[in-house]
């Protein structure tokens, strides 16, 4: 595989998200595949934040430490970024945003300035479309042509009319020839030779897109980051698609409201982080008792409590497994890619529904803000699954909702669409939906509702896997690390290992296959984003076993194939 | 069928109140009122909080949804919203709806979802044994407040006046016909309509009783000039308790609805809207590219 | 040891709590040891409620199946309370509330009716004497001698005015009377030979006054059952004793102000159940990240959400280790008896503010609401540690409130107390107290908390045993299954087998040693209150071993020794 | 030491706000009115909740504690309880206060501790990019609402002077000596006072901007014949928003605080107080038998 990685660094409200937009649309459309990753502050303007882009020959799905162009909106990242030049990379800066100490370090024959903003005005441009003149700038690099790129300024800014639209494309030409009178004519990197038709899109329109792909209905929620992408993106389709998306006023309310719709039978979820994910968790007990069926999406970001709020991390598995107070059936998802974002959100929603539960699917700010190129999502692999429904006239009139059955699962009725009544209850009730006080309705009813658990866990989500059959190590990760393990993989199988990556889009329960797995011979190594190992935690509960080594990252910071490589030290194969 | 009708919100015997409970005043008031307006009990959806007056649905016929202590107003929202046909009723009792449920009560007020909000207001916590609610007159001595409650109570009314509510009124227990005949222009009334019940707790409250009350309140319907359109002599006239206490619709006014706002999508009941896959596939063409 | 049980039951408001009051001071009074547990409904008024109380002479801590008094305020308790008679086992009943089916079952030589109610005022006394009429007839039961009971009702009703006091004296005399008459002279119960003073008290006063001892200064609660007596007791006694008990709004407002409370300097503490409990975890995250103590009672009940409110259960303990969303410090405590809850409150007030993290101390309904004879509490054992303080000197005006130590520690300045300003917050932040956004100082901020779970677990409380040291077989609990497990083991080793009891008064982080116990030879055997096994997916978690055997319960009922016996059927030595 | 008096408040360059921000305003006002009182940076306490509001105190001398997003009130008034010492204020935004925060708002309130609130009011959600909060006009189109804001915006003052709130000003970020001044007074008002304070976000609110507020502002305090003691008055004077916005303070009334309910035990500050072990002797010995 041959990667390229461009890293553009600014403050916030420069309008680096704008540079970073422009290219990941023409380098799709010239053809490469590519994922992108942000890195941003808590706050809305200044200080420090990156965008970068990573493009290849093959699919990929993580970033890569070495750098080869750095675009420097700002003085900070020729100053930070500098160290992560690849040897014979390109620093892209405008020498106007420079101080002294700052301009020593681009005075150097690979660093090239380009006032981005002057270059516009003396264009007659407005200041903003300096955005232009850097993508032209690094187009320069990449393609000899840059027509892809103005026919992508074209599509992206044709619709505020044409006069801008060719603004942003003479600006970008003159960034770009800029460029190429700097630097001269280089190798530009390698293309797939036949990439076919690719979907570009990061894990926050994946998610709200496979909800809506599932037959979402009703989702209320309160904003917060790294969900609230998820939270605007059904907002923006909901009249279109009819779903109503209705904000709260606390997270509490967000969910409860959903629950509400979803008794009434509408395909309901919610999203948020782990502050407002802890504020839901009362309601997640009450789904649980009253059986309704509810999918969360918790967008992780570093704890404890507020923490780092636009970071990735991935610390909330222990408490989004033990979920809330009481035992009762549940489903923990942790889609690992962009892709698998999309279809998981469909599993949740059928698991939700057949086992009338609560499912929580746990995203994370990496997975959330990354850009990928995908294969199109299949709308026909989205099966739509209700669960055991009954009409009103099935239901009769002395519908039972909380009937005991032999796999725990009582039929659903909605309210009002039969003569029945439908009696649900957070406190403990009989099979009619009543409160109890007794000793054996309460151990038969806990019964019923544990049964559920147990297909739960017979059908949980089988774990992905890649790289070597009879492997003598294993990488095992969750969520967000899946393209950083199989990357890592790849690589130590090229290097000679026998290494074999278990990704885990389940993680509660956890599938039984996954104990058969660790039982086998070789080196087990848990990679996850938290600092005490929550996944190997949650192994050790189920299977009662402990891998050979951890692979922990806490600083907020997203884990690649690197990191693993370093952390392993040649310790995987070979060597001790 | 004039019998099936009568009989068709009959209440269960067996209640877990104490004998002489209001709230056998508030479910037969509820009953009557359900009854005389011809709904089914199919149609009418109950969602409960936890607490004595959170059982209530339990002895009624309809649909019910026992939820979580303080949650009634965001439940039942959604339920609406997601099958409009559904007559909504949250019911709940003072430390429900003012204590844990309080910032739901204020935003329920303002989205005006279509649905009826009775509060069992019986002044304490009843289930967890008598402690002091947001209701509870000041100086009252409770199992928390030893001292007596040292804060002013919470009026409902003015703070829902405030919010613009679009019926917000006062019943009694003890005042069936009176009960009955608000619940029913609550039903009736498009949007958001709440009903503090003022309901003697036999067994926790010593101070607002049958006794305390049957002397004191006085209909405000029957007031003459009394002008339930004016916001402001709404507002000013809910603060009124002591020797006299209006019961009767103070405020009343029509706005907008939620379900209104979202124009043609909630014309017909959410649930029964078929999926729109077309719309999804259109969607997921939008990110293509080569 | 010999014991001897008296069950009371009828509905709520017909007064047993208080015939079981009465009784329990007397038995105290004449010497015996007790334990006795209440079973009643989420209701005010009617249903079907019971107390037991089980005198022995010898210290008891769990309850008995068989009864040998069974005293009827109700029809009730006659139909149901009939088949848990010992051989020999006496009914008194009052004739003027059963039905004809009932009255068929005390057709009976051991059963007495003695119309409780009709014989109070036909001595000129209100009906609510009645209970001391009851009080009166099972006294006859265990005692020749009325005076120690006249003497109780002296002290109960003596502050009511010399005439109620005589009047209760005199109908329990009238009940005494009728039952030596009905029921002849029996042989009295054993007594203890030299019992010595003992406190009788309940779960929930024994966990306030150790709170009181450890020098609680705040508390802000929101009523919930079983932790309501735990708040109702701040109140009544926090004027005198210098605490500041409010009343909050909901449960987030009480932790919330618990939490303020503490930064500025006071011990502070909550208490709730599930549901509430639900509620306060994203503070307890902050308290994690702020590194503010904070002390939280879970007085756990059936869930999930609002279950069975009235009645026992430990499942909130999966929740409560995981705590809330993120990775930091906390330990969870689980007092087995009321002993325990005296000393342990002491203990978690110590261990939250030496590592400034939240502690959990998970009582349950059965612990929070049996009352039991101890040995007076000393209150030199209760050591106040409040950690690593520094005085507004020591600490100048450069103050940092997270500095880095090796320990992890940061020394804590009181707000106001000196010069220097003292900042904390739940963002992530630096030695100072300000929000940061890089990856180092997040990793070593991260590190330093870390630090201190360190050290919590090593200084982990340990495992109590009972029983046989070198055992065949081990029986493990936490909480208030702590009796009953004692009791079993030793009914089991004076029937041959060597078995170990071991109580786990800390379940978070769980002590090094209960691996060292788990890893010797013979079987284990979990004993919880729960469905899934909390406990043994905690010591999976941790020590990656599972037991031999499961005994759990989860109709809501507590366990007791018999409960257990059942359940292991021979199993626990010999046999299979 | 007129210098270091000077210099007690003075105010860090580096902020995460953006350029133009009414938060800006705010700061310096508050800088000058501690200064103007003489208070020391350690005898105050700013608790903040989660937004960019949340952020001041981080730029300013005093103690800090940064809470949770809507919690500033409960952790305000435990804070104060303990230490009556300190001057607490508790500061958020219009998110968080109204919105996560609105049950806090009604019960702080109510308990009336003697601490000063300072709503940023800039009517959107700032920190997550510009979300409608209650007090959003009408009609706003932000990223959760495409179709326009459907509720009516909440009115904070109304509800405080309902819940008969001792102190109820508004000001404006855009008029330092008014909002310096009306935080004096608050600060000097003995109970519980809040200020919401109007806040230009340059980013995000379009609509209600320093040039449609400085049009629109007028002092209430100037307002010859406004009687700020007349609680109906207040009430309906804090609905006028369109042409002419009052500023001032609105509502003002002294009531017991809840430290006066505590009496004796809160003469002096708890955390100061000794614990007295002879009391528990006392009560363990009450449960002793034998
Ligand atoms: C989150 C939560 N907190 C507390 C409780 C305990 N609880 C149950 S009912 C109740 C108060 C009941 O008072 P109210 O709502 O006025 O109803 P009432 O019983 O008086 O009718 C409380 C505090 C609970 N079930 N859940
Ligand atoms: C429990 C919880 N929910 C949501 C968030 C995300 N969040 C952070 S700030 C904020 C809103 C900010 O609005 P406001 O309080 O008005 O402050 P502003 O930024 O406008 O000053 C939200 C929703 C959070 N941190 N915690
Ligand atoms: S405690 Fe009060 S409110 Fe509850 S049932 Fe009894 S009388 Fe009614
Ligand atoms: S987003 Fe708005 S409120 Fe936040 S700093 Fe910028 S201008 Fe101020
Ligand atoms: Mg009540
Ligand atoms: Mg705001």
């Amino acid at each position: 595989m041959q990667t390229f990685n461009i890293k553009i660094g600014g403050e916030a409200g420069q309008g680096l998200v704008s540079v970073g937009n422009i290219l990941l649309q023409a380098i799709t459309q010239e053809g490469w595949h590519l994922f992108a990753h942000q890195d941003y502050e808590s706050r809305i303007r200044g200080g420090h934040n990156f965008f970068q882009i990573r493009l290849a020959d093959e699919p990929v799905a993580t970033w890569e430490h070495e750098i080869d162009v750095l675009v420097a909106l700002d003085e900070a990242t020729v100053t930070l970024g500098q160290g992560e030049l690849r040897p014979g990379g390109i620093v892209i800066y405008d020498p106007d945003v420079l101080g002294d100490e700052a301009k020593k370090l681009v005075d150097q024959p690979n660093c090239f300035g380009l006032p981005f903003a002057k270059i516009a005005q003396d264009l007659g441009q407005p200041k903003i479309v300096a955005n232009a003149v850097a993508a032209g700038a690094v187009w320069a690099l990449l393609s000899e042509d840059i027509t892809v790129l103005h026919q992508t300024l074209e599509a992206m800014f044709g619709s505020k009319g044409e006069k801008v639209a060719a603004g942003n494309q003479k600006v970008a030409s003159a960034g770009f020839d800029r460029v190429r009178e700097l630097a001269g004519s280089r190798p530009k990197p390698a293309k797939p030779e036949n990439p076919g038709a690719r979907l570009l899109l990061q894990g926050n329109q994946a998610l709200p897109l496979g909800a809506l792909a599932a037959g979402l209905k009703f989702m209320s929620a309160y904003p917060m980051t790294p969900a609230t992408g998820v939270t605007e993106y059904i907002s923006e389709h909901g009249q279109e698609a009819s779903v109503v998306m209705e904000q709260a006023e606390d997270e509490i309310s967000a969910i409860n409201m959903a629950i509400g719709a979803s008794f009434a039978g509408a395909r309901s979820m919610t999203a948020t982080s782990g502050g407002g994910f802890a504020l839901m968790t009362e309601a997640l007990s009450l789904a649980g008792s009253a059986e309704i069926p509810i999918v969360v999406i918790n967008a992780m970001r570093p704890g404890p409590s507020t923490g780092l709020p636009t970071r990735t991390e991935q610390g909330d598995l222990r408490y989004a497994a033990a979920m809330s107070f009481g035992d009762f059936p549940r489903a923990v998802l942790s889609p690992g890619d962009v892709e698998e974002a999309f279809y998981l959100m469909g599993q949740a929603f059928n698991l939700a529904e057949e086992y009338q539960m609560p499912v929580v699917v746990l995203s994370d700010q990496h997975l959330a803000d990354s850009h990928v190129t995908v294969p199109p999502f299949d709308l026909s692999k989205v099966e739509i699954r209700r669960g055991k429904t009954v009409s009103g006239t099935e239901a009769g009139p002395d519908y039972l909702r909380y009937k005991y059955t032999e796999d725990g699962i009582s039929p659903r009725l909605y309210p009002g669409w039969g003569e029945g009544v439908v009696i649900s209850a957070g406190d403990e009730h009989d099979e009619e939906g009543h409160l109890i006080e007794d000793a054996e309705t309460r151990q038969k009813m806990m019964e019923k509702r544990m049964a559920k658990q147990k297909l739960v866990e017979a059908r949980a989500l089988e774990p992905v896997l890649c790289g070597a059959d009879e492997p003598d190590a294993m990488l095992i990760g969750f969520g967000s690390t899946k393209g950083a393990i199989r990357e890592a993989v790849r690589i130590l199988n090229e290097g000679g290992c026998k290494v074999q990556g278990v990704h885990l889009p389940q993680v509660f329960p956890l599938p039984e296959s996954l104990g058969e797995l660790l039982q086998r011979p070789g080196r087990k190594f848990i990679v996850e984003s938290n600092y005490t190992g929550q996944l190997e935690e949650l192994i050790a509960a189920r299977f009662a076993l402990k891998p050979t080594g951890s692979i922990r990252r806490y600083d907020g910071r997203p884990i690649n194939a690197q990191y693993i490589l370093d952390k392993l030290r040649g310790g995987v194969c070979g060597g001790q | 069928m004039v019998a099936s009708k009568q009989t068709e919100f009959t209440l269960t015997k067996d209640t877990a109140w104490c004998p002489g409970c209001g709230n056998f005043g508030i479910i037969r008031a509820l009953s009557q009122a359900l009854e005389g307006l011809g709904l089914k009990a199919n149609e009418v959806l109950y969602v409960s909080g936890i607490g004595q007056a959170g059982k209530l649905p339990h002895y009624i016929k309809g649909n019910v949804l026992n939820t979580l202590h303080g949650r009634t107003l965001p439940t039942a929202t959604g339920a609406k919203l997601a099958n409009g046909d559904l007559h909504v009723f949250a019911i709940g009792g003072d430390g429900d709806g003012y204590a844990e449920g309080g910032n739901h009560f204020l935003h329920a007020v303002r989205k005006n979802v279509n649905i009826t909000y009775l509060v069992h207001d019986n002044q304490v916590f009843g289930l967890t044994k008598g402690q002091a609610s947001p209701r509870s007159d000041q100086g009252m001595v409770t199992g928390t407040t030893p001292q007596g409650v040292a804060l002013e109570a919470f009026n409902p009314l003015a703070t829902a006046i405030t919010l613009n509510a679009g019926f917000v009124a006062r019943s009694y227990a003890g005042d069936r016909e009176h009960l009955s005949r608000t619940i029913q222009a609550a039903i009736q009334h498009e949007g958001f309509a709440l009903i503090d019940i003022l309901q003697p707790c036999v067994t926790f409250n010593k101070i607002n009783t049958y006794q305390f009350y049957s002397s004191r309140v006085y209909d405000l319907d029957q007031e003459e000039g009394y002008d339930r359109t004016d916001r402001q002599v709404a507002w000013a006239r809910s603060f009124e308790w002591g020797e006299r206490i209006p019961i009767g619709i103070f405020y009343q006014t029509l706005r907008p609805t939620l379900a209104d706002h979202y124009g043609e999508l909630l014309k017909k009941p959410l649930v029964k809207q078929e999926h729109d896959k077309n719309y999804v596939a259109g969607l997921i063409d939008s990110y293509k590219i080569g």
